[in-house]
């Protein structure tokens, strides 16, 4: 056990550094509206000048354009990026979903063609997995894909997809057989979003955003080619995305929310509430440890989980653990939060609404990326050997 | 003794659920959502018309001289259409007004208040101030009228509707209430939204404010005191009504849900969460009942009742709205779905007339002391 | 709503106080041992004097012995017996279970042998429903009951049995029909404690008494006329008698927690720690008052049961409601207390050992009577008319 | 960065869970239960064989020299078998002897602890102290020979089988740390059992007792500190294995007890809090491992990560064990089933110092100031 970085992880680290404070963007890259193309543009980029320095697919194999890191070299290019407030990486679904699943079941065609343009940015790629009637039980979905000579047609609906409005792909799932069992009738498209048929509809959450979107499918004709792996064997190579969804993740959530609880304790020191300090109350002291101690034991046990794939190779059921421990902790950090600085906490102008919308924004963190009544149900099933519940 | 609602309350209850499911379903709540003021002045009147914004007033105020008991009961009925409206502010500071000893201003002020005519609201939060009185600071000087106001207070609810403004400050060691009319001269506000959708909350600010004393030293503490208890059973008696639409709502939807070909309400994970949300929601219930009835009888458990049912409900609210939530899954994580108005305005809920800690703290003393 | 005593109830009220302050034994009655007899007399005595005072079976209706209390003088009974800090009613379970049970199902002949026995302690009882494969799931129960001319014949084992070491009779759960499905091949028996093959094992608990006791029936001979109801029928009997657990209780514990919290109280203003008493560290005092206030909502949502049952007679299934609240606030209160007085209370000689007990013996509340798992099953799906869930 | 354990620390690992299973099973542990001091010399003799009482200390007191993250492998298997010994006792007083800059008593004193042919323990805290030592007022008076002790200790752990005691006073504002002998006149103990069945606590009281002097003033602080620190990786690592025991127990039940015709795991409401125990298992294993390894190390973050271990493990084992006890029914609340016995060793570690209240506070002063 030896928690100091190597020699080598320590060079991936200060290059990154190096190269971030040279190539950082002078001013931070802000959407002006949901709709603004400047922002994405100066997101593409931003990709593409990652890409040409060296820092785009970090993860990926030299032989398909990337760096070959390690797990705990992809901790650390999460955490470093986080750290330095470095823009929304628009390529992230493709790096860190799509290529992986087109290296380990895409034609040799797929690959050459799809893997260089997510890297460059060329191509911005989301995912269409849920529906409006399949959430957690993604394998019910029902968007159908029959094949007409060279082509499949596909008709349906997806909802929650990220980077809808601007991918220019979508890896969409299918149903491509209706008679076997649902999780055997399963295909994987790679569907051209600018294909006639293709419609998107921005979804409002909550907090007011709409990063995610309805997705509609009428008579979208994709060429059988851009079927990957093989007919029906879909699933399998979800399951296979989602598991890559879940890992890694660790190090830049946590350096957000350690921003937001710096922030928060800058706060405390600042205000005063009935005339005491809001850092001198004893039980606000009780309750920004608790934050800070659950935030530092979640940066561990993802140290951990990466030190575990760094000689295993693949992320497992482990990723739930994480997933259910920072979003029930960010739900109960908000919470204090909000107790914590009181009542001008609810305000829209009190520190620009950051507190606002951190607040209503956790309570998509449990249902997201499988709810946490999923993940531990994944947890007691495949972790622990308990027998299914449903 | 009988916890049950008498026949005259259940006829209140269900005019009231009547007349709000009429007047303000969600498309209208909806609709003063995205207005200036969230606040509908025919529908204002139409309110007053039955009676309800002076429910508790007396009979020689143009008042109905119900209970508390009643007033809880009506203010469940809001909370259960999330209505926007001043009418957490209005009562507020009527309760405040009748509380106090200043008969010419009781008769000058409380019967357009009754019947609808004003609207009014109490400036009680300095910068650094918080629900205990005792904290305020703004200091005022006495003048021939009164006195006059300068200052700053914070989340003053509905302002920019007000006629009339009731503004907590301090005389040296005496707290004193103020009277101030919404043209005073030296008066600015300034809308500061929050999170909760149906209310509207403001800066004021005062700069050499000539007011009329409605009320000072240990009487306006006294009148202060009980119009924040009964400000805090219309708080727990509006989360009670969201609990109980939060949880009805779910519950609808866990029975109609279907995931893995089954109705998502067979899942324990599911029925687990709806029977505490239950759980909660009766305790709730209990809690803010007793209250409103003991402070109404000026039983000596008033006052930690009205704590416990503050202190309760806020964190019942937000731990019910949570489940409902997550039940829903993504659909209830959406601006469309109606359940994030009352998300948002359990919130405000929380916060008003003291939060959780502040109410733990003032029962610590009670019973430690 | 009108939350003050009627005259009646004050009457109740005042008769009852008035009682106990002139018949109260002088000292408590306390056992020497496990098994010591004089105790078991002494509660017996108790018993027979609260009958001849009219002071046993309040709630039986006045043609069985019985005072023909409400629900609401049954809670004030309840509440003012744990004031007066009486002793133990030994003869609880057949007052508040099994009298009820052949009030309504025995025949005539039962009724008037069995009713004035319970009232007086000339009999104490027991019940015999969990096994030890049978715990949460009572109608899978396996002790079985063969028709031998004029007898019953008994075999089986039975688990968590409170007063089998005193008890004079037992109602006993048997399996007659072991074709038919679960629920309807159970009947009920009453069963003499002193038949032949009868044997009492005393369980020891974490806590360290031996409230509960395993019985073991060994060829057992019960006459066929202690059947009671029809053959067959005893899982129906069962429900009403589990119904009747529940109720009814609130209003007791409600003392017993306050007696307690008092205590704490007291404590906390005598003990210091770091140089601070107890009762003036703000973390303590937030947790005490949030111990207060589950306890007094707790007190008035029994209050609004009791109000709601003296309308419409039968407890419902939101017993279960208040089953789990006091079992799990009682959870909660005692980590509380554990917190509050800090480590002292870990000590057996601690003021007594009581708060060790008190900590240990609440494991035991959200088990006991309907874990809280099952309590919520039963809130989702007779309460709220959720799906079965199993 | 390897969060692994070291070849070297996972041999150790194996050896120690093998050791501790073949010489403590549970028929072992309450063997010992029953006994007076709740410790075997034969078996602690075994234990020093393997080195493991000097596992830290310096080769030159013939101690392992191995490190804090060695000794919490050792722990956590200890933890797991539920040993009752003075193993904590005697780990905190040779950390504190060993921390202070004493040659000469470290000369006398060591060689025999790590070898275990003594046993010693720690007096620290007073009727009203906490395990902030500054809280320590019992005082103590200069002599010839060291100093002289009156007063009274509390929760003095295994001071029935401590041939040695080192005991926390105050000479005017200086915290010193005196060696008391078992033999000492004066000297007066009466055992005090706790809930914990597996440990012996004591109240000592000293009546002019003479000690010498371990260390004094700035050097006394920064020992006890380091060995307080060291203690908490202790309980923490017995936590986690305590925890494991109970996690691996319940769900082997849970996979095993069937009612309505199912494995009682195949519901949501049991899997879902295994689920959590895991969580909080491997929670634990992280935060008490880095705790080790930072201190170890002399990490600037060491400090605060050892408060961290030792608040979250506190109240994470407690909640295992709750989960644990309520996965298993009835069975799990009897007195036959092992549960309890780990579940009331959880509440000794929790207070064991310091308890998840302290170290938030000590934890707020960190990063607040």
């Amino acid at each position: 056990m030896d928690l100091n970085l190597t020699e080598s992880e320590l060079k991936f680290r200060d290059d990154l550094r190096a190269w971030l404070k040279e190539n950082l963007p002078e001013k931070p890259i802000k959407a002006e509206s949901d709709n603004d193309p400047e922002y994405w543009n100066a997101l593409r980029d931003w990709q593409k000048q990652m890409f040409e320095g060296g820092w785009a697919g970090v993860t990926w194999p030299k032989e398909f354009g990337g760096r070959g890191a390690t797990s705990i070299e992809a901790g650390i290019y999460m955490e470093e990026m986080a750290a330095f407030d470095a823009p929304e990486r628009v390529g992230t679904i493709g790096e860190g979903l799509i290529g992986p699943t087109i290296m380990a079941e895409g034609s040799d065609e797929q690959k050459e063609f799809f893997l260089p343009r997510i890297l460059n940015a060329t191509d911005i790629w989301c995912q269409g997995f849920s529906e409006p009637n399949s959430g957690s039980d993604v394998a019910s979905l029902a968007t159908k894909a029959v094949l007409d000579g060279d082509d499949f047609v596909v008709n349906g609906q997806k909802i929650w997809t990220s980077y809808a409005k601007v991918a220019d792909w979508c890896l969409l799932l299918v149903r491509t057989d209706n008679d076997a069992p649902k999780h055997k009738g399963i295909s994987a498209l790679l569907v051209d979003m600018k294909s006639e048929g293709v419609s998107v509809r921005p979804l409002r959450q909550m907090s007011g955003e709409s990063a995610f979107n309805e997705m509609f499918f009428t008579n979208v004709r994709v060429p059988a080619k851009n079927l990957i792996g093989k007919l029906n064997d879909g699933w399998r190579i979800t399951i296979t995305t989602l598991m890559n969804e879940r890992a890694n993740l660790g190090s830049s959530i946590y350096i957000m929310f350690k921003n937001n609880l710096d922030k928060l304790l800058g706060r405390m020191k600042e205000l005063k509430r009935g005339g005491i300090r809001l850092a001198d109350d004893p039980i606000n002291r009780q309750k920004v440890a608790q934050m800070y101690l659950e935030l530092e034991i979640f940066k561990l046990t993802t140290n951990r989980a990466l030190s575990k794939i760094a000689k295993n190779a693949t992320p497992g059921p482990e990723g739930s653990i994480l997933k259910i421990y920072w979003s029930e902790m960010n739900q109960r950090f908000v919470q204090s939060t909000m107790e914590i600085l009181g009542d001008q906490a609810q305000l829209q102008d009190f520190d620009d609404g950051s507190w606002v919308h951190a607040y209503l924004r956790s309570r998509g963190n449990t249902i997201e990326a499988g709810t946490s009544e999923i993940q531990r149900n994944i947890i007691a099933e495949r972790v622990l050997g308990l027998p299914r519940s449903y | 003794m009988n916890f049950d609602l008498s026949k005259t309350q259940k006829m209140l209850q269900d005019a009231s659920r009547t007349f709000f499911q009429r007047e303000c379903p969600i498309a209208k709540v909806r609709e003063l959502i995205d207005s200036e003021h969230g606040h509908d002045s025919a529908l204002w009147t139409r309110i007053a018309e039955q009676g309800w914004t002076g429910l508790t007033l007396p009979e020689e105020h143009e008042g109905l001289a119900l209970s508390l008991v009643d007033l809880a009961v009506v203010s469940e009925e809001i909370g259960h259409c999330c209505l926007p409206s001043p009418f957490v502010a209005t009562t507020w500071a009527s309760s405040l007004i009748d509380s106090s000893g200043n008969a010419e201003l009781k008769k000058t002020l409380l019967p357009s208040l009754a019947l609808g005519e004003s609207i009014a609201t109490v400036a009680l939060l300095d910068e650094d101030s918080d629900w205990n009185p005792a904290t305020v600071t703004m200091s005022a000087t006495s003048s021939d009228a009164g006195v006059v106001l300068s200052g700053s207070k914070r989340l003053v609810l509905d302002a920019g509707v007000a006629d009339t403004l009731l503004v907590v400050a301090r005389i040296q060691d005496d707290l004193v209430i103020a009277v101030v009319d919404k043209t005073a001269s030296g008066l600015r506000m300034e809308p500061t939204p929050g999170m909760d959708l149906t209310r509207r909350y403001y800066q004021v600010d005062f700069e050499n404010v000539s007011a009329e004393i409605l009320a000072s030293g240990a009487e306006a503490e006294a009148a202060l005191k009980r119009s924040i208890q009964i400000g805090a059973i219309v708080a727990c008696a509006d989360l009670l009504g969201g609990m109980e639409w939060v949880l009805k709502t779910t519950v609808e939807y866990a029975r109609s849900r279907q995931q893995f070909g089954k109705a998502i309400g067979s899942y324990q994970a599911v029925q687990h969460q709806c029977s505490d949300m239950l759980l909660m929601n009766e305790s709730a219930r209990s809690a803010t009942y007793y209250a409103a009835w003991a402070l109404h009888e000026n039983d000596p458990a008033g006052d930690e009742a009205v704590g416990i049912a503050k202190a309760y409900c806020s964190e019942a609210a937000r731990l019910v709205g949570n489940s409902g939530i997550q039940i829903h899954g993504g659909i209830g994580f959406t601006w469309e779905h109606d359940l994030h108005l009352y998300y948002k305005r359990a919130k405000s809920n929380e916060y008003l007339f003291g939060d959780p800690s502040h109410h733990r703290e003032q029962l610590a003393q009670l019973i430690i002391n």
